[in-house]
């Protein structure tokens, strides 16, 4: 792998991977308050994909997403207080509180919004792509996804699209083993790829670490890079595991879908502690910064908590708000 | 001085309209740029517009929806075709959980103004998966607009509010209408979503009609007229919002309701007419409400049955005959008809 | 002597009571054998029945729909489940273009016996795309039967009517009855499809619900009894076909209707309820109709949104004492309560 | 190409294009009387894939098809008279009239059903592929679709399920590079093959010439051989050309999404002629016997006619007949 990246950029991208978390396990740690009242998915344990892919994104990308989407929205840029205020169901959330913990939307930074369909915002993320090109923008249409939505028809059907268009898609799959508590193996053959798949369809592709943030960095880098020039789609696979339970915030390892030694190998590769010793042990970075990075994140969420916590809840005539926005249109 | 155009040429108007006047306005389906052009409603825009912004597309409904949506969250204003509502089944999931959602669900962050074109079937022997009427569907779902076009005009003036709305309007287009005439004002004339129109005035019963409906029920209201009884005949033009206002105001004057629709009987948008007409409306009701739809089945093929599956003008007369308790002569209407039950006139020659 | 099981149980006895008894009887959807089965109705099956007869499947809607219907062709009767209806979206043209019209449309030829569990949600921040409530779609479609059990012994007849009927039947069971409890009868119970259930007896009003709102109205006529007013609840069960002579006999007794519903109110059951009894017993009510449903919105996510959202037993009660022009205590109903508004009882924990 | 196939089987192979054909153009012809009121997608041109792949197949074994399916009814041995006789609509109609030319079955010789929903049947098919293996007899469940059908997101779920449950599904695709005017060229990238997507799913595939109906014949006995010796899935991929416009009874090449010289071209092809001059010349079959062959299927395609116009139209009341079969279910 070429060094495409300086130690600046890598102290970044390891600031990244620990804001998201220290967002994540904050939550973890407060949901059963029961005051983070709808339903949450965490992504501990695939941080470096979200940051790894969004370190090489303009704010004027684009970005869409899922049902765990707090890292790709965090990465890309999105208002980290407004989110949690989402996710408490106040005013102030990024979504008025109408939306919760999956339908997240930031459109000051590219993140246009993350749905709880399996493979709902495959083909939208696909239709930003095609008026970028409409428009003659070298803007990139990046679309988070995970292994189970690549069993849905639309993400054949999308990628078909992207592909007679030659839009700029990036597609980026998250292979993290698991559709809720299914395995990878009920669901598709054993000896599908993912990447080579969309290979078969016209996508160029490539897999990757998706626990490690500089491979993730580095892939996405070379195909952001083709897409704005005019290379058409590209779809990267990395392979992680999702630490937590599928939706909520305990470890459910006990409860017979998978083992308890599976997440122990994977914690072994922690997308956080891996890169964090190599930046310590390069002496990209010193314990004192080390320290001080925490220090601030910490700062950071916890008065992201305390926003969301102290902002009011939407009044009630507020129900009624939002259901189609008010024409503005060509003027007449 | 009188500009007739036929409904299919006031589509393609509207949408000739529409896109010279915003660029972010494209169109797309099966068949738009083919020879037959959608029944030639999109004649002459490949040509103007370019490939680009009129495009041919894979048979992938629903991720095409999603494109749709995902390019209006950057200003680009689809309009998309489909030959049959049928097809557009495959497509629920786009059309239900994002678009109509979008606006809502995001506190109003971004909205997605697209246009979903879908040609309603009958006659021909289209059968049971190419002829559904499934208006009252998409009226259910909160956040999707839906209009339903029965004159040349409106065909025009509805299709250019439904571009320039800022939010997902389906429009649905019955097949049986394309060839239908009228005057059609120049340029930008656009018809305001969620208004009726009053197309004759009466005072003997209230008429509430769509679609090709309404044009069973103008004529219907013409033989009516000779025999000398009266009708208000409200054509909805939009199902979602309906226009509740002219509905009440007219069945306040006539105190007698018959509700008509192309659509199976069941939860069409005739029942919620006749319940919220009960509901609000009750004290005002000279007697029972009456709703003239199709039977609750699938279209059967044959042509010998598909003739008693649709209600046709002299069902309607007879239902406003039983509800003024007198006896109307329907043979006149009857016999004034010249082409077979199966098809809109002697223009249509099948197979499509 | 009396044998208590919940909503789930019934459900999971059911499935079990079919599979033992007819080897064609399979049942899968993504979970019914992981952990958690299906919020525990998939309990015990894979065990008995091995993975053959009860297993995952790619998250694939239309396609595993299909597979369904194509199976049925061959005599397999597929339970096929799906953890929320909203999910079931994807799969309309399976559903609606082949299962319903399979039958209609081969001439009786063949006919598709598949079962469609459909879980809908409620509660906890379910939010815009989780908690759909889309039965008038599925009853507006000729061919579909639709059932919506809200009793434990319901859940257990009306599933295992379900399995053997022959022709495809939707069974949407709601989030928030899972773990009630009722007395369940042994071996293979049937509830006719079709049949409603008076679950109370009065004289002011008629009460006709389904599903959850079925709980709801528990509580309210229990309340109004102890203020002097009696009710008939009518629980429909199965809301295609309705069970209509049971509903007008009712009508006819107390002159006096209220049609809830669980969904969006414009084009819900509770529409088809009152235009039905509007167009037949017109004369016989004693005053307007009235409809508690969902006002028109897609489900907001926050708990101090979701709240006004949702109609509730109180509001059951308000509605009877307008229409009886009198005034009713809602406060002890109320008070009552022990749990948020956002959960079914203190059970539910979140997040699902 | 292996020779598996004897003379008195080859003739029965033109008899069967032959007889097809003789009914797609006796359609063709009288369809203007306006007696055939419903919209009719002709196979001539197609008939050599039809015949091809049922000759493989048993009575017992199941096929589906699409909008173009009288070849693929007739070949697997569907009723001629109820098939004509439900395209006029009639009460005698293999579907008693409710279906017309899309909607056909004949489930005595295991044709299941044909729908007008692009794609609709692919999963059927499968599922009734999901079912003999749940039975565990050796029948095969074919599925015939269009080019255009690979487009539809269900066609790529159905393969994914029938390689996961290794599923006695042959999926036969007609590729006659159009999808009403539509080249594949638009809908599809330029370099796709369907049957190599077919093999990146995990269906094994082949591709043939779908104008030589020993061609045809040959790749699918082997598949079928294949599939009922429990190997799962096969998708055959052959290439064709419809004659005739897409639904109706003429010839429009004149309007402008093909050229007259690419039909013509094709014509040359002719799954009818070539076979017919082959076996001619091969003196498999005499002048006299050919002749016979011609005058037999005339006088079975004019007798079928007369079957169908003769029958009477169903009554009325039939309108409100077979919504829901009769429940027979388990006994109680
Ligand atoms: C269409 C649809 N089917 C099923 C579900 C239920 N569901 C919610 S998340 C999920 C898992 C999807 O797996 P994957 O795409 O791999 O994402 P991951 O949860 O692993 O991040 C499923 C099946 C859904 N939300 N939408
Ligand atoms: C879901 C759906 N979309 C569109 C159509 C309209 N339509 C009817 S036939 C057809 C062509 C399909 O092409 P192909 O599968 O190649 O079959 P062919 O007509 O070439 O035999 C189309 C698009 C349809 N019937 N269903
Ligand atoms: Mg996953
Ligand atoms: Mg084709």
């Amino acid at each position: 792998m070429t060094l495409l990246i300086n130690n600046i950029e890598r102290v970044r991208l390891l600031h990244g991977v620990k804001r998201i978390r220290c967002v994540e396990e904050t939550i973890a740690a407060r949901y059963s308050e029961g005051k983070m009242r709808c339903p949450t998915h965490l992504c501990t344990g695939q941080e470096a994909v979200a940051v790894g892919v969004c370190a090489t994104l303009r704010n004027t990308d684009f970005a869409v997403s899922t049902h765990r989407s707090h890292g790709h929205y965090l990465a890309k840029g999105g208002d980290l207080s407004r989110m949690l205020a989402e996710i408490y169901g106040k005013s102030t959330g990024c979504s008025s509180g109408h939306g919760g913990s999956m339908h997240l939307i930031d459109e000051s930074v590219g993140f246009m919004g993350s749905t709880s369909i399996v493979g709902g915002t495959i083909p939208v993320g696909t239709g930003l792509g095609l008026s970028v090109s409409l428009k003659g923008t070298d803007q990139v249409s990046c679309v988070f996804l995970g292994d189970g939505s690549t069993e849905e028809g639309v993400f054949y059907e999308s990628l078909n699209f992207a592909v007679i268009k030659q839009l700029p898609v990036l597609y980026i799959c998250e292979n993290n083993l698991y559709s809720v508590y299914s395995p990878i193996q009920v669901r598709q053959p054993a000896n599908r790829k993912i990447y080579e798949l969309a290979r078969s369809l016209g996508v160029p592709s490539e897999t990757g670490d998706g626990n490690d943030v500089l491979d993730v960095y580095a892939k996405t880098s070379r195909a952001v890079a083709s897409i704005r020039s005019g290379g058409g789609p590209v779809l990267l696979e990395f392979s992680t595991y999702r630490w937590r339970e599928h939706c909520g915030p305990n470890f459910d390892n006990d409860i017979g879908y998978r083992s308890e030694q599976e997440y122990l190998d994977w914690k072994q590769k922690d997308p956080v502690e891996v890169f964090e010793a190599k930046l310590c042990g390069d002496e990209v970075l010193s314990k004192e910064a080390l320290s001080e990075m925490e220090r601030s994140i910490v700062a950071e969420v916890n008065d992201a908590f305390a926003f969301a916590e102290n902002s009011p809840f939407p009044s009630p005539d507020q129900l009624g708000k939002y259901l189609y926005k008010e024409d503005e249109g060509a003027s007449l | 001085m009188k500009r007739v155009l036929t409904y299919g040429q006031a589509i393609n108007e509207a949408l000739c309209v529409a896109m010279r006047q915003d660029r972010n306005v494209i169109t797309f389906g099966l068949g738009v740029d083919d020879p037959k052009r959608i029944f030639g409603t999109t004649e002459g825009l490949v040509e103007e517009f370019g490939p680009e912004r009129v495009f041919d597309m894979p048979t992938a409904e629903n991720a095409m929806t999603g494109v749709a949506i995902g390019a209006a969250l950057n200003g680009t204003r689809s309009v998309m075709t489909h030959q049959r509502l049928d097809f557009f089944l495959l497509a629920m999931d786009q059309l239900v959980n994002n678009a109509a959602k979008w606006s809502y669900m995001f506190g109003g962050k971004s909205s997605v103004p697209i246009t979903i074109r879908l040609i309603l079937g009958r006659g021909w022997g289209q059968g049971p998966q190419h002829s559904q009427n499934l208006q009252s569907w998409f009226a259910h779902i909160p956040g999707l607009k839906v209009v339903m076009p029965s004159t040349a005009a409106d065909a025009k003036g509805l299709l250019l509010s439904a571009i320039f709305d800022d939010n997902p309007v389906v429009y649905l287009e019955h097949r049986w209408l394309h060839n239908i005439e009228g005057e059609v004002p120049e340029g930008d004339y656009r018809v305001p979503i969620g208004e009726a129109q009053v197309l004759s005035s009466g005072q003997d019963v209230t008429l509430v009609s769509f679609s090709y409906m309404t044009i069973e029920a103008l004529h219907a209201v013409e033989h009516l007229e000779k025999q000398g009884v009266s009708c208000d005949l409200i054509d909805l033009r939009s199902v979602n919002p309906i226009d509740w206002p002219t509905v009440f105001e007219s069945v306040k004057k006539t105190g007698r309701l018959i509700a008509l629709d192309t659509a199976s009987q069941t939860l069409s948008i005739a029942s919620e007419i006749i319940a919220r007409v009960s509901m609000e409306l009750f004290h005002e009701l000279k007697s029972p409400p009456v709703r003239i739809a199709l039977p609750d089945y699938p279209t059967p093929t044959s042509p010998a049955l598909s003739e008693k599956y649709y209600p046709r003008a002299e069902d309607i007369m007879q239902a406003v005959a039983d509800l003024l308790n007198m006896t109307l002569d329907t043979d006149e209407l009857i016999q004034s008809r010249t082409s077979p039950h199966d098809v809109p006139g002697e223009w249509f020659k099948g197979p499509f």
